[in-house]
């Protein structure tokens, strides 16, 4: 890969600020191995429960104009055989892998956290922000700022790997829930996790479209809110951020860095550009960076911080 | 996905006990080898090989295994099914000779490609096989396209026979062929793979599918981590022969993996 | 119109179950008498404040994949000129029209009131959702079930029109924000609100393309956030609900009847398919109904409620 | 919008002393008539009108008039604009003889009109108004195209005539006239208005925008309700003649109405 295009997260070096993100191909070693040889930076896990799950019964997905809805509901083999899948990763592939955990209580987080400790991966993300999870009126895990200082900090005491906590667009206050994050403890930021859930409709059949009825948002529909979202928390936090959401060209990235991430997510784009998707995008850095006399991603300028 | 598309079973056709075929009338544009994710919207999408495919109508040919397949079979002409597709790669369409090896509901598929073929001026010969006669399906529409009947008629051998392997080694002693298709159950392909030697062929894989475009990773080989919803289906000798997990391993909806039990030959 | 497309809303008959959503098309008579001549059932009026606004600073526009966002500012003539607009309206049309007023406080809620009492207004709606009034850490006040019971009860005690509460998206707990409307008096509800707020980047200038930053989120990308809110909200509360949020064809009307609006707002789609959308929706409608042997857009069946 | 581009101003060019051109080098594929949204992103994003476009650049010509125009006036060469468009309609494109009437500002789209206009084979005449003959714009390039030298040339006696309607007068004496366009301070255009009897005409209003797409409402004309960003700028006859607020008010950015004073002449 290009050197203009290297960059660093936590002491990590990647070839590349384009990451696979949580739950897109990311079920088989085999799925984050592609990944990064089609030129991610850095490959996440799919999110890892104690025991596995197979999910929502289909239809899981559904297009809409500007993206997709997904009910997957946290499908993966559980941790013990999702960590085998990134222990053989890592014996093939030195770039750097996330696994990302996800639990309804600290107490599981710190189960899933033990597992991570004895396993190859390089750093750990804590899925805070499921849209699974809502209660019966709708809120989510990490819609409360006390929880998410709760659960980052208790990870945090045991963890021996660096700890990424990822965060919901779909929440009140963004900024206080990224502070309590970083008072918590997490060495990262990741936002944002899908938007909604939104719900689409068979007009034929009367029926929703997802049998689960609803699901989150992703794809291009995100962008903006990402965007603020992530220049929001860029604005207020001292801790680096990896920003997603709707991201699927070289100008989208770079957006996304001006609003303040250290590195991008591609997860949608993935399907709407194919797999190769992060070698494409890879090549548009190197020539909106020709075109506008940048010399690498790092040199990249980041907006004004919001006055808070 | 942007083609998903709401549709009206047009004909059921029972093709034995537990297969039929669902015809809907509707310009697919699909090509041999592509599938649909189908749903009735009730809990469960999944995939299914094209049959046949023209301007007016596709098929789909179902076998009933489990929860979906079962609400399937009691569907009736007129009722309304989502459908999105067409996806994934398709079938090389040769010029040659060539020789078909189906498997159970994996020859419906091969009967789409075989139109295809004969119209490309191919010589097709066709071995479909199955656990017992009665299974056989789509024996009499090979047979009505008119392609070599020696080989088709096979069917009703196999009540003599043993396996459809041995039938392509038979076929395989009085001809030369330019190109191998196959479908069907995953170790029959394996067993049919160390047959082939330096032949090339094209094989359709099935894995446990969820979003069908791609993005899931549910459906991923390894070690390529090739999806086989879009890079697949069909895979290329090439392909086919990097994958470890072919005739050893897949993965279940969780991601699971399951291993083939090494003397199952029907069940993939 | 056809008799097909007619349909009751809180009492008024209305030629088409479309409506001309608030701060479209809405600042001046002529504005909503297009609309209505085009096809419209029901106008609305742009939101009115007590003085006079000139709203943001432009770019107040930005168009991505999916949608628009706008940060128009509330730029209204102030309630005096608005309903004179409102007056000049009802001379020459008896479209039903919508009176939307916008204020941060009770007291303001009140003396709006009060001067569209005195007006040609058929119905109140209050803006209870514009993303212009975050506080710092991002709280729109329709967040809070306590200030929309507040407002819309004191409202009600003396409004002489049937009122319309809108609701925003971007809360955390939708389904008692709409009963706390319901329970405060409520009429109607209408929702939903622009989604976000969002940020979009020129990298060339390395600047936020709108001046204000954020702008509110609406077109195609929102239907999935709106079709599920409307339907949550249908779920639990008894009154009738205007549904709006990334509308544009037909398909996307019946689609949000059946979630279950009672009618349905085009806003952005004014822009994506000219001020013809109107009559161009109305004709698709008739086209659905057609297709699938519905007689009248008020037989259209609707979704099974959600469990709650 | 889809066409939001960012470009680099290629050459600024000063017309008198508070008005400037300023070309891109960009395909706007703009019609004569039509406008865009410009915007330096520091606050306050503008309409001005194309006063030329080819396939290799454009021009607007702008009039420093308050905050935003004043630092459009300190930009240079080089400097980074938002642009969004072409919107708007454009003017019909006659092949017979016509007149076109510019006032201030207003000249400058005429100009990218006429050159339209003679490619049609129309012969054109022009009457270039202002206060004051140091205003005047686009004298010579008027000239250079070699159209009717006696009208524009009008342009120098200005200082001895009253306004450019006396010039239409003058013209209407000399000339019969198959079609006239104007552009230019509304009550310019209302006092033409009056002289043109049964003539063809579209003019060239404005008024204010906001979001230039045809969503907010701000632009939209009474009684009639069309939005002056989508169904205009530029109107017909046909139209113009039913609007109630032409030369009698427009709307501010809050919505309010704005009476013409009768007296004014000049402004709009
Ligand atoms: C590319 C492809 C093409 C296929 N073509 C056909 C065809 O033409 N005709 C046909 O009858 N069947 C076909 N199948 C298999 C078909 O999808 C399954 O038989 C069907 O999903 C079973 O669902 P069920 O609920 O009835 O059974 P279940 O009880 O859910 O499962 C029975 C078995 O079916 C398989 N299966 C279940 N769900 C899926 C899934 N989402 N994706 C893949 N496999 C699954 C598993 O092996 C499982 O053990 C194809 C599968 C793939 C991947
Ligand atoms: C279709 C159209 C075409 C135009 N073409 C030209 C042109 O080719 N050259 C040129 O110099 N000017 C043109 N104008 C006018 C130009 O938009 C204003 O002069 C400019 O917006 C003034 O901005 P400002 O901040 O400098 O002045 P301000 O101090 O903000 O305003 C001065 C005056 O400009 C007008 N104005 C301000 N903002 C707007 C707005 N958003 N929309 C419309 N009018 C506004 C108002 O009449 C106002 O009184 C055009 C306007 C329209 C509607
Ligand atoms: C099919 C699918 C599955 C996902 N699964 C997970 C998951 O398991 N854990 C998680 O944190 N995020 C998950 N996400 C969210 C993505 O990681 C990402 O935050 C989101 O999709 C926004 O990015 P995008 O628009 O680039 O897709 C999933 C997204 C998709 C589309
Ligand atoms: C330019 C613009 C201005 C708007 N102004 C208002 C407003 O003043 N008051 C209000 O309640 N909603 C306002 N809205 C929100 C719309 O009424 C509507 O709720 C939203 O746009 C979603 O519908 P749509 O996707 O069909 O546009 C505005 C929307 C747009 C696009
Ligand atoms: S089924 Fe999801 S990637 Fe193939
Ligand atoms: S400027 Fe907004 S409608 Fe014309």
């Amino acid at each position: 890969m290009n050197e203009r295009l290297e960059t660093k997260f936590l002491g990590f070096k990647l070839a590349s600020p384009l990451v696979l993100p949580a739950g897109v191909m990311g079920m088989s070693f085999s799925g984050l191995k592609i990944s990064a040889d089609l030129g991610a930076g850095m490959v996440t896990s799919k999110s890892l429960t104690l025991q596995p799950r197979t999910g929502h019964k289909g239809p899981v997905i559904a297009e809409f104009e500007g993206g997709i809805l997904n009910s997957m509901g946290l499908c993966n083999p559980g941790i013990k055989d999702g960590l085998a899948e990134i222990d053989e990763f890592k014996e093939g592939s030195d770039t750097p892998v996330i696994v990302s955990v996800f639990a309804t209580s600290s107490r599981d987080f710190i189960a899933l956290t033990e597992e991570v400790n004895s396993s190859s991966a390089d750093l750990l993300e804590l899925n805070l922000s499921c849209p699974n999870v809502y209660d019966e009126f709708g809120i989510p895990l990490s819609a409360s700022k006390d929880q998410v200082y709760e659960i980052v900090s208790s990870v945090k005491d045991i963890s021996q790997k660096p700890v990424i906590a990822k965060l919901s667009p779909n929440v009140l206050n963004p900024a206080e829930i990224a502070l309590a994050a970083e008072a918590g403890g997490a060495d990262a930021l990741c936002l944002i996790n899908t938007v909604g859930p939104g719900m689409l409709i068979d007009t034929l059949m009367v029926k929703p479209i997802l049998f689960n009825k609803f699901g989150g948002l992703s794809g291009p529909c995100l962008k903006p809110v990402a965007l603020k979202l992530v220049y929001q928390a860029y604005s207020v936090v001292n801790i680096p951020i990896i920003g997603m959401g709707g991201i699927s060209t070289g100008n989208d990235v770079v957006e996304m860095l001006m609003a303040g991430a250290d590195i991008v997510g591609i997860g949608t784009a993935v399907y709407s550009r194919g797999i190769e998707v992060f070698s494409k995008i890879n090549a548009e850095l190197l020539q909106f960076m020709d075109e506008n006399g940048y010399k690498s991603v790092i040199t990249l300028p980041k907006l004004e911080k919001l006055d808070v | 996905m942007k083609n998903r598309s709401t549709l009206r079973i047009a004909e059921i056709r029972k093709e034995n006990f537990d297969i039929n075929t669902y015809r809907f009338n509707f310009d697919l544009k699909a090509k041999p080898g592509q599938f649909i994710m189908l749903s009735d919207l009730r809990g469960g999408e999944k995939p299914f090989s094209i049959s046949d495919c023209t301007e007016d109508h596709f098929c789909i040919t179902v076998k009933r295994v489990g929860e979906f397949t079962k609400r399937l079979f009691s569907c009736s002409p007129g009722d309304l099914l989502s459908i999105r597709g067409p996806y994934g790669s398709s079938f090389f369409i040769s010029a040659g000779k060539v020789l078909l090896v189906g498997g159970g509901y994996g020859t419906p598929p091969l009967y789409f490609l075989a139109k295809h073929l004969l119209k490309n001026g191919a010589e097709v010969h066709v071995v479909n096989g199955a656990r017992k006669a009665e299974e056989l399906v789509f024996c009499e529409k090979f047979q009505k396209l008119g392609i070599n009947y020696e080989n088709t008629s096979e069917c009703g051998r196999l009540k003599n026979s043993g396996t459809s392997i041995d039938l392509v080694e038979q076929a395989f002693r009085n001809n030369s062929y330019d190109f191998i298709y196959a479908a069907g159950p995953e170790m029959m392909m394996k067993n049919l793979q160390d047959k082939l030697g330096k032949l090339p062929y094209e094989f359709l894989l099935e894995r446990y599918m969820k979003c069908g475009v791609g993005l899931c990773g549910n459906c991923t080989v390894d070690p390529l981590g090739i999806r086989l919803c879009v890079e697949g289906p069909v895979l290329s000798k090439a392909l086919v022969e990097q994958l470890t997990e072919f005739g050893n391993y897949h993965r279940e909806a969780s991601g699971k993996r399951i291993y083939f039990m090494k003397t199952d030959k029907g069940k993939k």
